[in-house]
C-alpha cells in the first residue's frame, strides 16, 4: 500500500496492467546517482549511472551471486575450445528495444569499446584478453592470454551495448545515453526526474512472458536516513536495500504477513593484524587470537543480529560451502573462548605479569592501537567489543577513530597495528583469495599495497593462487581453493569475524517470488533474476 | 576613489586566497577520490575491486605536471569559468550541477532570510519601543530560549510531529516524484508543500539575532540626545520610535542582513541535509563526503564570492542608507 | 503670574547599582515673560538636571521627587504627556548642552525642520529661520555631519526658534566651540532675543558670559540655589561666598597687575544626607554654625542668598577668598641659555592628495625657568607643535634641538630607545585629566612608571618618591591618594596627578597642552598657581598651550600667537596683550568675557 | 583598596562601575560579578550554568550507568531502569545525557578560550602596531570573515586524519576567531590613541607592557563578551558537526546522541525521549549562556543596564 505523500503519484499508473495479469507498478528504493541525480544510462560509468541500467542492458551470462552459478542469458551456451579460447553461442531472436536485431557484432563491438576506452573497462577484462571476435552472427570467440577459467566471471560480467548507437558517439566515456537508452533488457526508461525514475516493461523482450511487472518506480532517498526507514515501515516501498535499526520492530511487525527481510552474507569482515610487526608475525600468537573475540556479542550488539559469524576459511558459508574442504569443523566457524586464548598465548610464550599485563617475548608489556573509521558507527561498536576482549587478555589496546580515507590510506601503506579489513564474498574465487593474500597485491611498509594489506607473503600461498588462476577444470579449482582455505585456517593471515550483510527488504502484498532464505535462487542485487521471478500476489 | 580601489583590491586578494585554498585542500588530503567512489559504491562491508578503482581513476583523469604548473592551469581554468567535471555526477560539469541546485537554495533561504529579517526587526523594535514592559520580557526571554534550540534538532522534531505523526507535510525532498520539475502549477504547489517544514525550521530560529540586535541598537539610539530632543520637540512617541529610533537602529542590521544573505549557503547545509532538500548546501556536504574536489572547489568559491559580493553590497547599502558614511566614501 | 514657576523642585537619580543622588534639591524660582535668566554653577551642581526637569525630559533613573513646575498655568511636572506635548516647542524649546549630537544624523536638516512643523500642524519657513542665525538656506539639504560644530549649534538655535516659543532653555549651548565662534553665536542670540522677545533660561558655567548676557543670574551649588540677583548687582556685590569665589577667578588680562582667586576643594557627595551649609567645607569664612545649620534662601541685597553669614550681617561678607597674584611684567631679556630651540619648523600633513601645512616656519626658544605661551584659535597648529617638540611627530622641515647636558640632540631624528631617553627630559601635561589617567591603574602605578623607567628606581623607592611628588603638587597626605583609582579623584586632583607624573623624571622641558580647559573655573587658578611655582622653583622651561589669553597672561613670560600655523605675533606677554597688532589676537581678547571687576568699576 | 582589584572596562561604563566596585568591596566579590549578578536575566543564567557545571563535574555520581555500557535491552522507551530509555545499541540514554554535559562544557570552555586567545593576539597586534603588520593581519581577519565558516568546518572536520574532541575544538577555534579579532582590533585602535597610552609612552613603558598593563585591562568587557559568544558558537558547532556525523564517535556528546538517535531510528521506534532530551539539554545550556550574555552585554553597553 502506498500511503502518505507518494499517493500523489497515481498519475503514472496504467490501469491496464492488472487486466493482463501484470503488476501495475512496484515501488523500489534508491536509484543511485548521488543526491541530485542526473540522467545517466551509460552502463560503464558505475560511479554515476542510474539504477535503470541493470534492467535496460544485459550480459552474456547472469550469475546467481548467492550460490555462484552462472545462468545462460544473452548467450545460451559456452564452451572452452582450449584453455585459452572461450566460445559463446548467442540466443536467437533477441532484439534491441529500438527494434534492431542483436548480433555477435554488438558483443565484439562492446569488448572493443572497453579496449579502446580504458576508463570504461571497470572490471579490467582486457588485462586477461588478447582478442574478441565474431566469426558469425551467433558466435563470439574470446581469446585469453593465459588459461582463462578463473576470469570467466569477469568476461560474463560485461553489459552489452548496441553498436549502431555507440559507434556514433565521439566520446563514449562522457556519453550519458540520456534519451531512450537502447538495450536488450526487460525494461525501458519511461520517465526520469531527480526524485523518481520510472522504467516500464519492454514488450518485445526475449523472455517477456516472464516479466510480470508493468512498471518500476525508483524513489530517490537519502539512504539510511530515519525518514527512509519510516517510509519503508509504512509500506511505501515494495522492496528496498538499506540498513534499518531494529528491522523487526520497525518493519516486520507492522505487517508480519507481507513484510519480510533477508540479509544474505557478503564479504568477510576480518581483524587484520600487521604481519610485519611482532608479535603479529608469530603464527602461534595469531592462532591463539582466533578464539579471543566474542563474535556473538559483536553480532547482537554492534550488528544488531543482522549478520552471521564468518568462517575462518575465507569463504562465505553456506553459499559457497561446496568449495569447502571436507572435514573442516563447523565449516570453519570458531567460537569465543577467552580461556583457550589465554592458555594458548601463555603456551606460545606470551605470559601475563603480576598486574595481569600480557608481556611480549621480550618481557615488555604488549600494547598496540586498533584503528576504525570514526564514521562507521557499527564498526566502531564492534571495535569497542574487540578492544574489551583484547584488554581482557591483558593487552594494552588503544582505539583510534580516523576518518575513512585516512583509515584506508593507513591500511594501504601498512601504518597500523590492528584494524578491520574486508575480503572475499564474490563469485570469483581467484579474486577472493588473491586480493587479500597474493604477494603481488602487497607492498613494502610505507608503500601502497593494492589489497594485501596484512602483507601476507608466502610462496606456498602464491603457488596455490597460481594453480587456481590457471586451473581449467572445476576439480583443479576446488583443490586449489581447498589449499587456500587451509592456509587461512592453519596460518591465520587474518581473523574473519562476521559477514557483511546485503540489505534486502520486501513486501509480498503486490508481488511474490522474491528470493529468500528458503528459496535463495539469487542474491538480492541480482536484479534481472529477481524481476523475472516476480509474480502478482495471489496468482 | 582610493576607498574603492582598496575594496576592489581586497575583493581580488580574497578571491585569490579562496581560489588558492581551494587548490590546496584536495592536495593536502590523504586518500584518492577514485577509492572514495568505489568504497562508497561497494559499501563498507564489501571488498574493493582494484580494477574498478583503476578504471575510475582513469575516468576522472589525474592532473599532470608539477604543483606550480597545475596551479597555473587551475587558475586559468577558473578564470575561464571552467570548473571541470563533477566526480559524483560524472560526466556532468560542475557548472551544470550548481545551476541545478542554486534555485532551490536561493528560494528557500532567500525567502526565509528575508522573512526572518523583517519579523526579527519588527519584534526587536517593538520590544525596544515597549522597553521593560511585559511585551519586552516576552520577546527577549522567549527569543533567547527559542533562539538557542539547535535548529537541526528543531527540524527533526518538526519532521517527527508534522511529517511522521500528523502526516501534514512531506518529510523531505524538494518535490514529489510524481511531478516533473517545470513551469507548471502542480510542480509549484508540490515544491511549496515540500518547503514548508524546512522553511519553518529556519524561520523559528532565524529572527532571533535580528530581534536582539534591533532591540539593543534601538534602546541605544532612543537614549541618544537627538531622540531626547525629538521628545522636547513634541514629536509623538511613535514618530520618535520610527524616525529617531528604528530608522537609525536598523542600519547595522541591514548590513548584517546583506552579509547573512551572502552566507546563504553556509547556513543551509544542515537543513538541506536533514530535509534532503536538493539545494547547494546538501550538494556541498555530498561533495565533501565523496571527495568530489571539483564540485567542492566550485561551491566553496561560489560561497566565498557570494559573501564577498554581499560585503560589497552591504558597504554600498550602508552608504546609501547612512548619510554619515556617504561623505567619507565620496572623497 | 510668572511664565515659569518652579516650586520646591527636587530631582533624584536612583540608579540600580549605586546609591540615590538628590541632584536637585528644593529649588524654587520664577521666570517672567521675556526675561533672560542665567544659571551658573560648577560641573555636577545639577544645572542640566534642573533644565531637564523643567522640560520634563528626565529619564530613568532620574525622577522628580518633589515640588512642581508650572509653565503658563500648566503643571508640567505632573500633567499627562498628552497635555504637555502641545506645549513642547510651541511654547518651550531648548538647545542642548551637546548640540553636536542632538541632530538626527540620518535625516537632512530640512527634514528636521519639517518634522518639527509637522508635529504641531504648523507651517513655517526654515530658510528664514536659518537666515536668522546667518546660515545659508543651502544647509537645509545637508546632513548634520556635513556641518561644522558652530553651524550645528546655529541650526539647533534656529530649530529652537522655529515655532516662536515664549521660553527657550539653553543648556551650555556653546561649550566645546572655539571662543570666536562662541562669541559669534552668543551675539546672534542676544540680537534675536531683542527682536523676538522670548524668555531664556541660560545655563552655563562661564561666569563672564552669563553676567554679560543675563538680566538676572542664579547660582547653583550642590543641587541648591545659593544666590539669585540681577546681573549687575551680582557683579558688584556677590552675596554668597561661592559666588565671590567664582568672580574672583576672573580678571582683565590687559590690566598691568592682576590677581585671580579660586575656591579650593570639591562639592559634597549628594548621595549622602547633608547637614548644615553645603558649601561650609570649602568656605573660607565659614563659622561653626555653618556646619550644623542649613541656611534658607532668604532675600538679601538685590535678590536672594542662602548663607548664614549673609543673613547675619545683612550684607555681603568680606572678600576673604584666597588669591594669588602674578607679577605681570618680567624682563624680556633672557639671561639663561635656551634648553630647546625650535628653528624654522614646518609640518605638513598629506591627505587625499592635498597638502595641509599645520605648522609653518615657526621658530622660538624655551628657556629654563620661563614659560612661553602658545595662543591660537582651534586648528591653528598648537597641538601639532607640541607633538613636534616632544618627538611624537617629526618636522617636515626645520629642526627642534634639545641642548642636553653634554650635546645637542636633534629631536626630529630620535627613535626607539633614544626617544624614550629624550622623554626623560621632556614631558607632557595633558589637556584632559579624565583621559590622561588609565581608569584601571592606581595613582601609585601611574606615578611610579616614569620613575622606574627613567630614573631606574626600584619599586619601593618609586613608591616613596611618588608620595613626595604628590605632596609637591599639593595632594597631601600622599598616602591617602597613592592607592586610589582615578575615578575616585576630582578633576582638579586628577590634573595634579597628571602634573606630578610629568614632573616625575625631573624634566627640563614641560609642554602643557591646554591643561586647564577641561576644569571648572573655580579650580583653574589653582592649577595655574601650581604650575607657576613648579616652573620657577625647578627652573623648568615650559611651553604652555592655551586659547585663553587670561591664563597666558597669568603664567607666561613670552607669548606666541599662532594663526594658521604661522606665528603672527610674539613678545613679552603684557606687550602682546596690551598692544595686540594682529586682528586675530584682538578677536581673542574681545572674546574674553567682560570681567566682573571691570563691570564693578565702570 | 588594593591594586589587585578587578580591572574596569573602558569608557562609558565608568559610573555604574564605581558603585559596583564599591559594593564588591563590601561583599568581597569581583566587581564584574556584582554587575552580572544584579541583572535578573543574568542571574538566572548563572544559576542554570552552575547547574550544568555541577552535573558535568559530578557526572560519574549522577549518571546511573557508564554512558557506553551497552548491556541493556536496545531501543526501549523511558521507564524502569533506564529513565530515558536506551539507544539502539542498548546504552542508557540518561547516562549519556549527563556525560554529554561534560563534552559540551569542555568544548565551550576550550574552544571559547582558544578562539578568544587567537582573536586577542591577532587583534591586539594588528590594532596596536598598525602599518604593514596591520594591513597583513587585517587582510587575514577579513579573509577569515568572508570564508564560509560552516563549510570550512565541515571540510576540516571531514578531512582531518584523526577524529577526536580536540580536533573539533581546534576546528571550531580556527574558524571562529576572526569576528572577535576584528572587534578587538577596532577597540584597540580607539584605545591606543587615548591620552593615557601616550602618557605611558612618555613614562618610558615598552610596547609590550603598554599592551598588557594599560590596554588589556580596559578591554575586559569586550573580551568577556567575545568569550561568551565564542563559547556559544563552539558548543553549537560541536553539536552541529557531531550531528552531521563529523564528530568523534567515541565521545558522548549531545550532538552524537542526536546523530545516533536520528540514524538509530529513534523516530521510527517512537523513542521520543532519546531525541528530545539532548536537544532540550543543549537548549538549556545555550539559554544559560545567552542569559549571562545579556548581563555581559550590559557591562559594555550602559544603555542596556537599567533593565
Ligand atoms: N545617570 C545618572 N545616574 C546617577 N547620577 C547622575 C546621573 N546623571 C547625573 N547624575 C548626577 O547628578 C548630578 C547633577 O548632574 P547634572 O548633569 O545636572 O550637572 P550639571 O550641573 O549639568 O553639570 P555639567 O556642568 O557638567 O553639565 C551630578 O552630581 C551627577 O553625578
Ligand atoms: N594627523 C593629522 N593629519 C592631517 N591633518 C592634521 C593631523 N593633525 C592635525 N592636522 C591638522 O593640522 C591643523 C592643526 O591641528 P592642531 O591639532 O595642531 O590644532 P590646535 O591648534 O591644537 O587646535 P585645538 O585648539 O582644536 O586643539 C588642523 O587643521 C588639523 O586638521
Ligand atoms: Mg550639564
Ligand atoms: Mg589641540
Ligand atoms: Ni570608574
Amino acid at each position: 500500500g502506498c500511503t502518505g505523500t507518494s499517493g500523489t503519484n497515481g498519475s503514472g499508473g496504467t490501469g491496464t496492467g492488472a487486466a493482463n495479469g501484470l503488476i501495475d507498478y512496484l515501488d523500489y528504493g534508491d536509484f543511485g546517482g548521488g543526491t541530485a541525480p542526473q540522467a545517466n544510462y551509460n552502463p560503464y560509468l558505475e560511479a554515476t549511472r542510474l539504477g535503470a541500467v541493470d534492467y535496460v542492458f544485459e550480459k552474456l551470462m547472469v550469475y546467481d551471486n548467492f550460490s555462484c552459478t552462472p545462468k545462460p542469458w544473452l548467450a545460451t551456451e559456452f564452451s572452452w575450445t582450449d584453455p585459452k579460447t572461450l566460445t559463446f553461442k548467442l540466443r536467437d531472436g533477441v532484439q534491441w528495444n529500438d527494434g534492431k536485431p542483436f548480433t555477435s557484432k554488438d558483443v565484439a563491438f562492446t569488448f572493443d569499446l572497453l579496449k579502446k576506452h580504458q576508463p570504461l573497462d571497470t572490471k579490467g577484462v582486457w588485462r586477461y584478453l588478447t582478442s574478441v571476435e565474431a566469426p558469425d552472427a551467433q558466435t563470439v570467440t574470446i581469446k585469453f592470454k593465459e588459461p582463462g577459467a578463473s576470469t570467466f566471471t569477469l568476461v560474463t560480467d560485461v553489459f552489452v551495448v548496441p553498436e549502431h548507437v555507440w559507434s556514433q558517439q565521439a566520446d563514449p566515456v562522457k556519453f550519458v545515453n540520456a534519451q531512450n537508452p537502447v538495450g536488450t533488457g526487460p525494461m525501458k526508461v519511461k520517465n526520469f526526474n531527480p526524485n523518481q525514475l520510472t522504467i516500464e516493461r519492454n514488450p518485445d523482450y526475449w523472455q517477456a512472458d516472464k516479466v510480470k511487472v508493468q512498471e518500476i518506480r525508483f524513489h530517490k532517498a537519502d539512504s539510511g536516513g530515519a525518514v527512509e526507514q519510516l517510509k519503508l515501515s509504512r509500506g511505501e516501498y515494495d522492496t528496498n536495500a538499506m540498513f534499518v535499526p531494529d528491522i523487526k520492530k520497525a518493519f516486520v511487525d507492522r505487517d508480519p504477513e507481507h513484510n519480510h527481510y533477508w540479509y544474505p552474507p557478503g564479504g568477510s569482515i576480518s581483524v587484520y593484524l600487521n604481519l610485519t610487526k611482532a608479535p603479529f608475525d608469530d603464527v602461534a600468537f595469531r592462532k591463539a587470537l582466533t578464539t579471543a573475540f566474542d563474535r556473538d556479542q559483536i553480532i547482537t550488539k554492534a550488528q544488531l543480529g543482522y549478520v552471521k559469524a564468518a568462517s575462518q576459511s575465507g569463504l562465505v558459508v553456506p553459499g559457497q560451502e561446496k568449495w569447502l574442504p571436507a572435514g573442516l569443523k563447523d565449516q570453519g566457524r570458531i567460537s569465543y573462548d577467552a580461556a583457550a586464548t589465554d592458555a594458548a598465548l601463555t603456551a606460545a610464550g606470551y605470559k601475563k605479569d603480576a598486574q595481569g599485563k600480557r608481556l611480549g617475548k621480550d618481557g615488555k608489556p604488549l600494547s598496540f592501537t586498533f584503528k576504525v573509521p570514526g564514521s562507521y558507527t557499527d564498526w566502531v561498536s564492534a571495535a569497542q567489543i574487540i578492544v574489551q576482549n583484547l584488554k581482557a587478555q591483558g593487552f594494552d589496546v588503544n582505539l583510534e577513530t580516523p576518518n575513512p580515507p585516512t583509515y584506508e590510506s593507513d591500511r594501504a601503506i601498512g601504518r597500523y597495528d590492528v584494524l578491520f579489513g574486508v575480503h572475499g564474498g564474490s563469485c570469483n574465487m581467484f579474486r577472493n583469495f588473491s586480493e587479500p593474500l597474493g604477494s603481488d597485491q602487497s607492498a613494502a611498509i610505507g608503500q601502497k599495497a593494492a589489497s594485501n594489506f596484512v602483507r601476507w607473503n608466502d610462496p606456498g600461498t602464491d603457488k596455490l593462487l597460481e594453480e587456481l588462476r590457471l586451473a581449467t577444470t572445476d576439480e583443479a579449482q576446488k583443490t586449489a581453493v581447498a589449499g587456500l582455505t587451509k592456509v587461512m585456517v592453519d596460518q591465520v593471515p587474518m581473523i574473519p569475524l562476521w559477514y557483511g550483510a546485503k540489505w534486502f527488504q520486501y513486501q509480498t502484498d503486490k508481488a511474490t517470488g522474491w528470493p529468500d532464505e528458503k528459496n535463495p535462487y539469487a542474491a538480492p542485487g541480482d536484479n534481472v533474476l529477481v524481476l523475472t521471478n516476480l509474480k502478482p500476489a495471489g496468482s | 576613489m582610493r576607498y574603492f580601489l582598496r575594496r576592489a583590491g581586497f575583493f581580488l586578494a580574497t578571491l585569490w586566497a579562496a581560489v588558492t585554498l581551494n587548490f590546496l585542500i584536495p592536495r593536502l588530503q590523504p586518500g584518492d577520490p577514485a577509492e572514495a567512489i568505489v568504497s562508497r559504491l561497494s559499501g563498507q562491508s564489501q571488498a574493493i575491486d582494484p580494477a574498478q578503482v583503476e578504471a575510475i581513476r582513469r575516468m576522472l583523469g589525474t592532473p599532470d605536471g608539477n604543483l606550480l604548473t597545475q596551479y597555473g592551469d587551475y587558475l586559468a581554468a577558473v578564470v575561464r569559468g571552467d570548473f571541470g567535471i563533477s566526480y559524483t555526477y560524472f560526466p556532468y560539469s560542475v557548472t551544470h550541477m550548481i545551476a541545478a541546485g542554486l534555485p532551490w537554495t536561493v528560494v528557500l533561504v532567500g525567502v526565509t532570510q528575508i522573512l526572518s529579517f523583517v519579523i526579527g526587526t519588527l519584534l526587536g523594535a517593538w520590544a525596544a519601543y515597549r522597553r521593560n514592559s511585559r511585551v519586552d520580557s516576552v520577546i527577549t526571554l522567549g527569543s533567547s530560549f527559542i533562539g538557542t534550540l539547535p535548529f537541526f534538532w528543531l527540524a527533526l522534531v518538526l519532521i517527527y510531529v508534522f511529517a511522521i505523526t500528523l502526516n501534514w507535510f512531506p518529510s523531505g525532498g524538494g518535490y514529489g516524484g510524481g511531478s516533473n520539475p517545470g513551469w507548471n502549477w502542480l510542480f509549484f504547489s508540490d515544491a511549496f508543500q515540500h518547503s514548508v517544514l524546512p522553511a519553518l525550521s529556519l524561520l523559528i530560529v532565524g529572527p532571533i539575532g535580528w530581534i536582539i540586535g534591533m532591540r539593543n541598537n534601538m534602546v541605544q539610539t532612543l537614549g541618544e540626545d537627538y531622540a531626547r530632543l525629538a521628545r522636547a520637540k513634541g514629536l509623538s512617541r511613535r514618530r520618535i520610535a520610527l524616525t529617531y529610533g528604528a530608522r537609525i537602529a536598523v542600519l547595522p542590521n541591514v548590513t548584517g542582513f546583506a552579509i547573512a544573505l551572502g552566507g546563504i549557503l553556509g547556513g543551509t547545509v544542515l537543513v538541506e541535509a536533514i530535509f534532503n532538500y536538493p539545494g547547494l548546501g546538501r550538494m556541498m556536504l555530498e561533495a565533501v563526503a565523496n571527495r568530489d574536489y571539483p564540485l567542492m572547489q566550485a561551491l566553496f568559491l561560489f560561497i566565498t564570492v557570494g559573501v564577498l559580493i554581499a560585503n560589497l553590497v552591504a558597504d554600498l547599502l550602508y552608504g546609501v542608507l547612512d548619510p554619515r558614511v556617504r561623505r567619507e566614501e565620496a572623497g | 503670574m510668572a511664565l515659569l514657576e518652579v516650586r520646591d523642585l527636587s530631582v533624584t537619580y536612583s540608579p540600580r547599582d549605586s546609591a540615590a543622588v538628590r541632584a536637585v534639591d528644593g529649588v524654587s524660582f520664577d521666570i517672567d515673560e521675556g526675561e533672560f535668566v542665567g544659571l551658573l554653577g560648577e560641573s555636577g551642581s545639577g544645572k542640566s538636571t534642573l533644565g531637564n526637569a523643567v522640560l520634563r525630559l528626565l529619564e530613568k533613573p532620574a525622577a522628580i521627587s518633589g515640588g512642581s513646575v508650572l509653565f503658563d498655568g500648566v503643571r508640567v511636572s505632573s500633567a499627562p504627556e498628552d497635555e504637555v506635548r502641545p506645549l513642547r516647542w510651541a511654547k518651550i524649546s531648548t538647545v542642548f548642552q551637546s548640540s553636536m549630537n542632538s541632530l538626527n544624523p540620518v535625516i537632512t536638516i530640512g527634514a528636521q525642520f519639517d518634522d518639527t512643523f509637522a508635529a504641531h500642524g504648523r507651517t513655517g519657513d526654515a530658510r528664514k529661520l536659518l537666515d536668522l542665525v546667518d546660515l545659508d538656506p543651502e544647509v537645509l539639504r545637508r546632513y548634520p555631519h556635513e556641518l561644522s560644530g558652530g553651524m550645528k549649534q546655529r541650526v539647533a538655535l534656529a530649530l529652537a526658534l522655529a515655532l516662536e516659543p515664549r521660553f527657550v532653555l539653553l543648556d551650555e549651548p556653546t561649550t566645546g566651540l572655539d571662543v570666536v565662534v562662541q562669541r559669534n553665536i552668543l551675539d546672534r542670540l542676544r540680537e534675536l532675543r531683542g527682536e523676538l522677545g522670548f524668555a531664556v533660561l541660560f545655563i552655563s558655567h562661564d561666569l563672564g558670559t552669563v553676567l554679560e548676557m543675563a538680566d538676572r543670574v542664579m547660582v547653583m551649588y550642590a543641587g541648591e540655589l545659593v544666590e539669585s540677583q540681577s546681573a549687575a548687582a551680582m557683579a558688584n556685590d556677590p552675596l554668597h561666598p561661592y559666588t565671590q569665589g567664582l568672580l574672583g577667578s576672573y580678571a582683565d588680562p590687559r590690566a598691568a597687575e592682576i590677581s585671580v582667586g579660586y575656591v579650593p576643594g570639591r562639592p559634597p557627595d549628594l548621595s549622602r544626607p547633608q547637614t548644615g551649609c553645603r558649601f561650609a567645607a570649602r568656605c573660607p569664612v565659614a563659622v561653626e554654625a555653618c556646619r550644623t545649620d542649613h541656611p534658607a534662601l532668604l532675600p538679601a541685597g538685590d535678590g536672594t542668598a542662602r548663607c548664614l553669614l549673609v543673613d547675619q550681617a545683612g550684607g555681603a561678607p568680606v572678600d576673604t577668598t584666597r588669591t594669588s597674584s602674578f607679577v605681570a611684567v618680567r624682563d624680556s631679556a633672557t639671561t639663561a641659555e635656551p634648553v630647546l630651540t625650535v628653528a624654522g619648523v614646518v609640518k605638513e600633513y598629506r591627505s587625499r592628495g592635498s597638502v595641509k601645512r599645520a605648522v609653518d616656519e615657526v621658530s622660538f626658544d624655551l628657556v629654563p625657568g620661563r614659560v612661553t605661551a602658545l595662543v591660537g584659535q582651534s586648528g591653528s597648529g598648537k597641538t601639532t607643535l607640541a607633538r613636534l617638540v616632544t618627538g611624537v611627530e617629526r618636522p617636515t622641515e626645520g629642526t627642534v634641538t634639545f641642548h642636553g647636558e653634554d650635546q645637542a640632540v636633534d629631536v626630529g631624528r630620535l627613535r626607539g630607545r633614544r626617544l624614550s631617553a629624550y622623554r626623560r627630559h621632556t614631558q607632557l601635561v595633558f589637556q584632559d585629566p579624565f583621559a590622561a589617567l588609565n581608569p584601571t591603574r592606581t595613582i601609585a602605578y601611574a606615578l611610579s612608571r616614569p620613575l622606574q623607567n627613567h630614573l631606574g628606581l626600584s619599586r619601593s623607592e618609586a613608591r616613596s618618591r611618588a608620595g613626595e611628588l604628590l605632596e609637591s603638587v599639593g595632594l597631601s597626605p600622599a598616602t591617602q591618594y597613592l592607592d586610589k583609582l582615578p575615578h575616585q579623584l576630582s578633576g582638579g586632583q586628577r590634573q595634579r596627578v597628571v602634573i606630578a607624573r610629568a614632573l616625575a623624571p625631573d624634566p627640563s622641558v614641560l609642554v602643557a597642552d591646554e591643561p586647564i580647559s577641561m576644569l571648572d573655573v573655580s579650580i583653574r587658578a589653582e592649577i595655574l598657581e601650581l604650575l607657576d611655582t613648579l616652573v620657577r622653583d625647578r627652573a623648568i622651561a615650559m611651553l604652555y598651550i592655551t586659547h585663553d589669553l587670561l591664563s597666558a597672561r597669568l603664567l607666561a613670560d613670552q607669548v606666541l600667537v599662532l594663526n594658521h600655523g604661522r606665528v603672527v605675533e610674539s613678545g613679552p606677554t603684557l606687550t602682546v596683550i596690551q598692544h595686540a597688532q594682529d586682528p586675530y589676537t584682538q578677536l581673542l581678547l574681545d572674546a574674553i568675557p567682560l570681567p566682573p571687576t571691570a563691570v564693578r568699576r565702570s | 583598596m588594593s591594586a589587585s582589584l578587578p580591572v574596569e572596562p573602558a569608557g562609558g561604563t565608568e559610573h555604574a562601575e564605581v558603585a559596583a566596585v564599591e559594593a564588591s568591596r563590601a561583599t568581597r566579590l569581583p566587581g564584574w560579578f556584582v554587575i552580572l549578578w544584579r541583572n535578573r536575566k543574568c542571574r538566572i543564567g548563572l544559576l542554570m550554568l552552575l547547574g550544568f557545571v555541577v552535573v558535568a563535574v559530578l557526572a560519574p555520581l549522577i549518571a546511573p550507568h557508564d554512558p557506553r555500557e551497552n548491556s541493556f535491552t536496545p531501543s526501549i522507551g523511558p521507564g524502569g531502569g533506564n529513565w530515558l530509555g536506551t539507544t539502539a545499541q542498548g546504552e542508557d540514554v540518561f547516562s549519556q545525557l549527563v556525560y554529554g554535559a561534560r563534552t559540551s562544557l569542555v568544548v565551550g570552555l576550550a574552544a571559547g578560550t582558544l578562539s578568544t586567545v587567537i582573536g586577542l593576539a591577532v587583534g591586539l597586534t594588528a590594532g596596536y602596531l598598525r602599518g604593514t603588520v596591520d594591513e597583513v593581519l587585517s587582510f587575514f581577519i577579513n579573509l577569515a570573515l568572508v570564508v564560509p565558516v560552516l563549510p570550512l568546518m565541515i571540510t576540516l572536520a571531514a578531512y582531518a586524519p584523526v577524529k577526536g574532541l580536540w580536533l573539533i575544538i581546534f576546528v571550531i577555534s580556527v574558524t571562529g576567531w576572526a569576528y572577535g579579532a576584528r572587534l578587538k582590533r577596532s577597540q584597540i585602535i580607539t584605545l591606543r590613541t587615548r591620552d593615557y597610552i601616550t602618557a605611558a609612552k612618555f613614562a618610558g613603558d615598552s610596547t609590550a607592557r603598554i599592551i598588557a598593563r594599560e590596554i588589556l585591562p580596559n578591554m575586559t568587557s569586550l573580551v568577556v563578551v567575545g568569550f561568551m559568544g565564542a563559547c556559544l558558537g563552539a558548543i553549537g558547532g560541536e553539536a552541529g558537526l557531531a550531528f552531521l556525523g563529523l564528530g568523534d564517535p567515541t565521545t558522548v556528546s549531545w550532538g552524537t546522541m542526536l546523530n545516533q538517535a536520528n540514524t538509530g531510528g529513534a523516530m521510527l521506534t517512537g523513542q521520543w525521549a532519546w531525541l528530545i532530551a539532548p536537544g532540550l539539554a543543549f537548549a538549556g545550556l545555550m539559554t544559560a549562556l545567552t542569559l549571562i550574555n545579556f548581563g555581559v552585554d550590559a557591562l559594555s553597553n550602559p544603555h542596556l543596564r537599567e533593565d
